[in-house]
């Protein structure tokens, strides 16, 4: 226990390195590949034409700004839910509690494709198929429960002390709102929003069958080559789709951070999705 | 006058799980707080003090009563027109303001400009102590600072009531009483009308004007430390404060006479003759040797002495009773644990209950 | 009336909301697998879907692949994601100081990557002439492609598994860490001192300890798993399929009589996530998970 | 009203001159609704034809990805259930089973195809392949987009001399065992090549002309075909035990090196593998001495197309020369022309036979000339599911 | 002779971010516990009490020399072999275990038979008045009640040395004196050595046989409480004892002139000529009237009077020196915040630090 021979950290996290970051190498030498024959571990040859084809095309980046609209409206509409629930249900005694968290919880368990081969012919019917507002409709059941939970942790966090106190400084609903609450819950609505952004971007199947082929975010552009196209093409696609994920978690990160060093609000826990 | 009026307030909680709690009920609370006084509420854990606090701040909804300050009915007034001000137990400190902008909070929902504000709030943190802290943020000050960032923030809008719910509870004790010093001098500086809430006997008593010892939801009395102190209205508020002398007897005549004999004098107050306590002070027991006159003695043993900064605290039992005695060095020097000592108590510093 | 109703109020939304799209969807859902479909004529409600489904054999190699495979995904993950946890608790323990941040980033990398681009590395590292099988020939382990085994798009579901072992070993390891390193800081002291050697320590209180989180980590893992329809489309074979994939085969079959036994799918799949999630809450309920540690 | 307003002036179409067509399509936004996993074919489209149409006719032809055509056909269906009269596929690329489905939902739109310019003047609107697709009779409903062939692919460098029938194959399996396998069905080339074997093993392609239920001793018929696939079951890939999911993972094997053949019912698919460098420069195609299979691609207009008078001169490009030239270039595309050579004119012709082809893909007279019609799609299904019965569960 | 020696041991924190903090650095230390005896680490927070208390424990590793616990060398004895037990400032119970379980936990890791452990978890309970808790969980019980488990599940193993670390720092006030009440009890009870930290000055009075005081990484002094209180080492004890009267001054030929003249007096203890500090206690300080032999009188103006149970405590002021004194509620009527008074300071009661 005292004196652990040093080699065994440096071991652990080159298995971590391995484990984490090495998947990620065949991606890049596919997309990169001109011919790459077993058992060659890297290719006969180079070209960019793989990610030429992404790069020029229209459509890889009118998809890119699709799929980030749609997880930002969905994201914006699940706090405008999320909010006023959450404080309900920690603020208030509320009769059946059990009955809404397990009302508003329930896409957790309950696969949401399910709900929406359900609902589809409906939404064909109100023309809500092939449109941005329907698929943000489809994505908000599988992604409000994250929000909800992430907002609601935080609000638990936040005595009512803080807004008592406030209040005896004089300060009105929204006041209270703005300078007090908000502050308070904005790493747990970032970890919420973060969430809801990367469960949003990941759908295939409700975007496809709400989309119908019309709302074309990048899983749908991306489905067919990875199922039987183009490897290259779909490496290429891959490693894009993978990127617009981790930017767009890394730059709300960001965005909280430099929240923090602004105004040093102590750090929450985030929360995670499976 | 600006008072501030309690009359017959009253609050229940109803439990929200009905069977796992029993509600709480506070009684109709009637008190009259005068400008400028500094009065406690004083309490063991439970009793209601923050309930009637926030009742008093309209934190809470009264079930029943009025609330005036002067001449005004606040009953009805949201809490933020009130022009009160509160400390809580934890500085509560707004994180992501700094400690300038935090103080000057109040003065900024009451539209005051920003530079002005600032002033105000600077001169404040002056008061506290704190200058030169301002552009800090909470997290970087230590608690007691941040105890008295939340007391500058209280006090710079010139609140008409002070409310402290248990301030300095969370503080190390040699900090809760350099604040105590603080508070003391500065609620004289700016003759604030402060309601203080505490469990804390030592701390009501160095801090208030006037006391108001609570129990079970209800006021038990109100008066001065020392009224209270040394005539306390019945066994719960004297126990409450400390007293652990109190032996059960019956006065007959005029003269009382314990349940297990070991005392048996003259009482010097008019008294029916009934069932009594009578409450006596560590401090009215002397060892024996002094002048007896009015005083009666009661023979014991020695069970513990203990020093405690710069006396000593006595536990010895009369027969089935144990007395708590305060002796000095020098008469504690004459006696040892286990020997058997002569014990006086002046019966003029005694206190009888009836119960 | 107003402060009584405010926070139904408040509620209102959200839950309206979610019953509307979501609730509602499964409703409707729920009547067609009962034949109801006035849009091609069919006004009865009737249990043909269902009896069609309980009487076929691809439903019941549907659910056995669907179980097995989840089941093992969530094994493994949750295999993974405890020996990530407690390598993770070892590195930040010996070096005596917070794992740096951009390690910490790193082994959450797995949960940023969408799951269709995992399902993609796996076909990428391990098909038979996949990147794993040229580095073992590389290296001289194997000869011919075919002595690699088949991990992707085999019947057993294997590539499935490895994906959701990649994907969600981090999640697990999130779930535990804390809990980790809540012992380390006073319990092992206290333990000490009580005479407990390293491995008391572990029995009695690190793995206990971990237990709870593990298994609902695990559990959430599975109920996932259990219905997700991308990974296994992309991994699975055609036949047998998981549950989610056979209920989409048949709803696109272009056949409109198949529609109400894909519903029927569904809702049995509903029907056990729903079971499953009630029993996730009464075991964390029963051994307290929650209590303690938050 | 606007139901039957859109329906009269749809039918209107129909009968309408080609002027006022192209008159009408102008400005109009055509979806294309097509399987979008090849970037080839998607550049063809996005670079090659879509601004020569939105040049010529002020058409904006708009590519939708799809994963699969039968996701296009199920999402007409639902739209046609909930009555949906103003879809947004106003094209879409089908054939066979999907064709079939299509049809029999009363999912197209109409007998369409005579009104094409490009079509009467270029296509032989007799020919079996176009007047039928997969046994069921097109009746215009459908225009023909290009032509696909099995082929068989292999690397010239190791094996010189391939098997050129299912004979040869069975002895040329057992020499190189694990060196060939086909996809499983219901993958549209592996079943193919089952019917390939059908063919060859059951005496010719001339009996199951007529409808399956129509041949009374169907299952004897099969018979050898069953037994001859599970003869050299044991020889394959894995040793039968399991078969490639899909051709892309047959390609995959093939390029990888792993087998030795692989096949595809696009003749110069291999070709640009080629150009690709995912195959190997030596791979050639060929053809089974006894001919292979060839089927033809539709394009067709769907009930609801919003856009239908784009859809038309749409397709009326896509089927002219020119276009049908470009496609054929496998740096284009590859695919096998949908026109009747003879019927181009002569420069056309040239055009056409100037595309370099690659050396891995067959010139379009060899393919031409070992050509043997589709079976009709009731076949299909017994044989698909008659494999996993026979041979996949075995 | 089982006593616990601790014999030059010391250690030094080199602090992570070296320029963040400096680093920390306990000086050796030599003490001796006595068996049975009850001894406190008393000091400023900071000052090295937990250090050293894990030094002791083993759970730090110390950077030089040695502990000895009678005729047994412990430096090298890893601490689960050393059989101490300790109780935190959290009480740290394991929560997946219930009540019962956490006490014998000790004698599980003894490998003691279930039986046995849980009958001796059970009477141990018993002794800290929580019988019949035993099948609950941790979090199901009151703060502290959680820390009488701890205190139970620390006793039960029969620990040669009992380590506290602030055990009742985070209780409220009169729970604290509950939980004071119950260890001396249980302390005489089992006659375990207790080594127990604290910067409460009243607990460690209250509680201790001996007392170290620590400051800033050493210790101080050590001693009774009495000792310590009236016979300070330096004028760091001192005014961490509380002892507030400390006037500067010089003895020259046997007499003490405080640097601001108001004390002129003849010294009883035998001084060398120098610089002192005189230590007033504020007990020794009475109103004149009294008898004057023995006592020097100074003259001041009452500047604050406050009643603390039983006693006023008074603030004087005399020259630039204020001086506290304790008065007696009859000495009190006497006077009043503002008036003159002179005060008599007996000069056996004094104490002279040399600095
Ligand atoms: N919102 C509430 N609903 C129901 N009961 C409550 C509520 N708030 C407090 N109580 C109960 O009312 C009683 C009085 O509470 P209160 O907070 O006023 O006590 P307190 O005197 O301030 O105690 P402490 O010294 O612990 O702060 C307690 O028994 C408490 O459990
Ligand atoms: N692991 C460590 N590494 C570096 N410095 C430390 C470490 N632990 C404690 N210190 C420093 O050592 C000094 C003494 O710490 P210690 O915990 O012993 O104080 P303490 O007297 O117990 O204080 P408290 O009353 O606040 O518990 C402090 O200045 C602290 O910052
Ligand atoms: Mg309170
Ligand atoms: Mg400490």
């Amino acid at each position: 226990m005292k004196k652990q021979p040093r080699f065994l950290p440096l071991l652990l996290i080159i298995g971590l390195f391995i484990f984490v970051l090495v998947p990620f190498v065949p991606l890049m030498l596919s997309s990169l590949s001109f011919g790459w024959r077993w058992p060659d571990v890297f290719p006969q040859g180079w070209s960019l034409r793989a990610w030429e084809y992404v790069v020029n095309d229209v459509r890889t980046w009118q998809a890119v700004g699709i799929s980030l609209w749609i997880a930002l409206i969905v994201t914006f509409v699940n706090l405008l839910l999320a909010l006023p629930a959450a404080n309900a249900l920690v603020r208030y005694p509320v009769r059946g509690r059990w009955l809404f968290e397990a009302i508003i919880f329930a896409p957790i368990i309950i696969p949401p494709f399910i709900s929406v081969m359900g609902v589809h012919l409906s939404f064909l019917r109100f023309g809500l198929t092939e449109t941005v507002l329907g698929v943000v409709l489809a994505h908000i059941a599988p992604t409000l429960p994250y929000m909800f939970r992430a907002v609601m942790v935080s609000y638990q966090t936040l005595s009512v002390d803080w807004e008592d106190q406030a209040r005896m400084l004089g300060a009105g609903a929204v006041p209270r709102f703005f300078h007090v609450v908000l502050p308070h819950l904005l790493p747990g609505i970032l970890a919420g929003a973060s969430l809801s952004v990367l469960i949003s971007l990941s759908q295939y199947l409700i975007t496809f069958i709400i989309g119908a082929g019309q709302v074309v975010t990048l899983p749908i552009l991306l489905f067919p080559f990875i199922s039987g196209g183009d490897p290259a093409i779909a490496s290429a696609y891959s490693l894009l789709y993978a990127a617009i994920a981790i930017m767009a978690l890394v730059g709300m990160d960001a965005a909280l951070k430099r929240y923090y060093q602004m105004s040093r609000v102590p750090q929450q826990e985030k929360g995670v999705k499976p | 006058m600006s008072d501030l009026r309690i009359i017959d307030i009253e609050k229940r909680y109803r439990s929200a799980q009905a069977k796992n709690e029993a509600s709480f009920l506070l009684r109709p609370v009637q008190l009259t707080i005068r400008e400028g006084e500094f009065f406690s509420l004083l309490g063991p854990s439970g009793c209601g003090k923050t309930t009637l606090l926030k009742l008093v701040a309209g934190l809470l909804e009264a079930d029943g009563g009025e609330l005036w300050f002067g001449n005004e009915n606040l009953s009805n007034v949201p809490p933020e027109w009130r022009k009160f001000a509160m400390v809580f137990q934890q500085s509560l400190l707004f994180p992501h303001k700094t400690i300038e902008d935090n103080v000057a909070f109040g003065l900024k929902m009451q539209k005051v400009g920003k530079k002005e504000r600032l002033n105000a709030a600077r001169s404040m943190l002056d008061h506290v102590g704190l200058s030169g802290f301002g552009r800090r943020f909470p997290e970087e000050l230590s608690g007691g600072q941040q105890q008295r960032v939340a007391l500058a923030r209280a006090l710079v809008a010139n609140p008409r009531v002070l409310l402290m719910d248990e301030p300095f509870s969370a503080l190390d004790p040699s900090l809760r009483e350099e604040m105590r010093e603080l508070l003391s001098q500065i609620q004289k500086e700016f003759r604030v009308t402060v309601l203080f809430v505490t469990h804390d006997r030592d701390e009501a008593f160095a801090l208030s004007d006037r006391i108001a010892v609570m129990g079970e939801g209800q006021l038990r009395q109100i008066g001065t430390a020392r009224q209270l102190y040394e005539r306390p209205e019945n066994i719960v508020v004297a126990s409450f404060l400390g007293l652990k002398n109190i032996l059960g007897g019956q006065v007959t005549s005029g003269r009382f006479v314990s349940s297990d004999k070991i005392i048996d004098a003259t009482v010097h107050q008019p008294l029916a003759d009934g069932d009594y306590f009578m409450v006596i002070r560590p401090e009215s027991i002397k060892a024996a040797a002094a002048d007896q006159s009015g005083h009666v003695s009661i023979h014991g043993i020695v069970q513990e002495m203990k020093y405690v900064s710069g006396t000593y605290n006595l536990k010895v039992i009369a027969e089935t009773q144990v007395l708590e005695c305060v002796f000095t060095t020098f008469q504690a020097e004459q006696t040892a644990v286990g020997e058997s000592i002569d014990l006086l108590v002046d019966m003029k510093e005694v206190w009888f209950l009836k119960e | 009336m107003w402060r009584k109703s405010k926070p139904y109020l408040l509620l209102l939304p959200a839950s309206f909301t979610i019953i509307l799209l979501f609730f509602g969807g499964i409703f409707d859902g729920l009547l067609k697998s009962f034949g109801y479909f006035p849009a091609i004529g069919e006004t009865g409600l009737n249990l043909t879907a269902y009896d069609r489904l309980l009487h076929s054999s691809d439903f019941w190699q549907s659910m056995a692949l669907t179980l097995r495979v989840a089941a093992l995904s969530s094994l493994v993950s949750a295999i993974i994601g405890a020996f990530l946890a407690v390598a993770l608790f070892f590195v930040n323990n010996s070096t005596k100081k917070a794992i740096p941040r951009p390690w910490q980033r790193l082994f959450q990398l797995p949960l940023t990557i969408p799951h269709l681009v995992a399902g993609y590395i796996v076909v990428l590292l391990f098909t038979q002439s996949g990147f794993v099988s040229r580095l073992l020939a590389t290296v001289g382990w194997i000869d011919g492609i075919t002595e690699f085994p088949v991990l992707v798009n085999d019947s057993f579901g294997w590539g499935i598994i490895l994906t959701y072992a990649w994907k969600e070993a981090p999640f697990v390891a999130l779930m535990l860490y804390p809990v980790l390193s809540r012992i380390h800081g006073s319990w092992r002291d206290v333990s000490r001192v009580f005479g407990a050697g390293p491995w008391q320590f572990i029995r009695e209180v690190v793995v206990p300890v971990m237990m709870t989180a593990w298994t609902i980590a695990t559990f959430i893992v599975f109920v996932f798993t259990f219905s997700a329809f991308e990974v296994p489309y992309l991994l699975g074979v055609t036949y047998p399929s998981v549950l989610p994939v056979y209920s989409y085969q048949l709803y696109t079959s272009g056949t409109l009589s198949d529609r109400p036994e894909a519903l029927a799918v569904n809702m049995i799949l509903a029907a056990i996530t729903i079971l499953l999630g009630l029993v996730a809450y009464h075991v964390s309920k029963r051994w307290n998970v929650l209590k303690g540690w938050g | 009203s606007e139901d039957a307003g859109n329906a009269t002036n749809a039918d209107s179409l129909l009968a309408a001159d080609w002027d006022a067509i192209q008159d009408t399509a102008q400005g109009q936004v055509v979806n294309m609704y097509m399987w979008g996993g090849s970037d080839n074919i998607n550049n063809y489209l996005d670079e090659w034809v879509a601004p020569r149409i939105k040049q010529d006719y002020g058409i904006e032809l708009n590519r939708v990805p799809m994963n699969d055509a039968q996701d296009i056909i199920n999402q007409l269906l639902d739209e046609k259930i909930a009555g949906k009269t103003e879809g947004s596929m106003d094209i879409i690329w089908i054939n066979g089973e999907n064709f079939k489905a299509a049809k029999d939902n009363d999912l197209l739109w109409g007998d369409f195809t005579g009104q094409l310019p490009n079509f009467n003047d270029y296509v032989d609107a007799d020919a079996p392949e176009v007047s039928e697709d997969f046994g069921e009779p097109v009746e215009g409903l459908e225009a023909p987009w290009g032509k696909a062939q099995f082929v068989l692919v292999h690397d010239e460098n190791q094996y010189e001399d391939p098997p050129k029938s299912m004979s040869e194959l069975a002895d040329w399996v057992k020499q190189n065992p694990g060196q060939f396998t086909y996809p499983a069905p219901p993958d549209f080339t592996g079943s193919a090549f089952i019917r390939q074997v059908l063919y060859e093993t059951t005496g010719g392609h001339e009996q199951y002309q007529q409808p399956a239920a129509d041949i009374g001793n169907l299952e004897e018929r099969l018979e050898p075909m069953w037994q001859y696939l599970n003869s050299i079951e044991p020889y394959l890939w894995r040793e039968g035990e399991t078969y490639p999911e899909s051709l892309a993972k047959q390609d995959q094997l093939y390029a990888s090196g792993e087998i030795a053949m692989t096949m595809s019912y696009d003749p110069a698919l291999a070709a640009s593998e080629v150009l690709k460098g995912r195959f190997p420069e030596s791979t050639r195609t060929y053809v089974l001495e006894e001919g292979t299979l060839a089927n033809t691609h539709f394009l067709s207009i769907p009930f609801n197309a919003s856009d239908k008078a784009g859809a038309l001169v749409a397709i009326n490009e896509l089927l002219s020369p020119a276009a049908q030239t470009a496609k054929l270039s496998p740096e284009n595309w590859g695919d096998l022309t949908a026109l009747d050579l003879e019927k181009l004119s002569p420069e056309q012709q040239q055009a056409m036979n100037e595309v370099d082809l690659g050396e891995a893909t067959l010139s379009i007279e060899e393919l031409e000339q070992n050509r043997l019609p589709e079976l009709s799609s009731d076949y299909i299904d017994i044989i698909e599911e008659g494999w996993t019965e026979y041979v996949a569960k075995e």
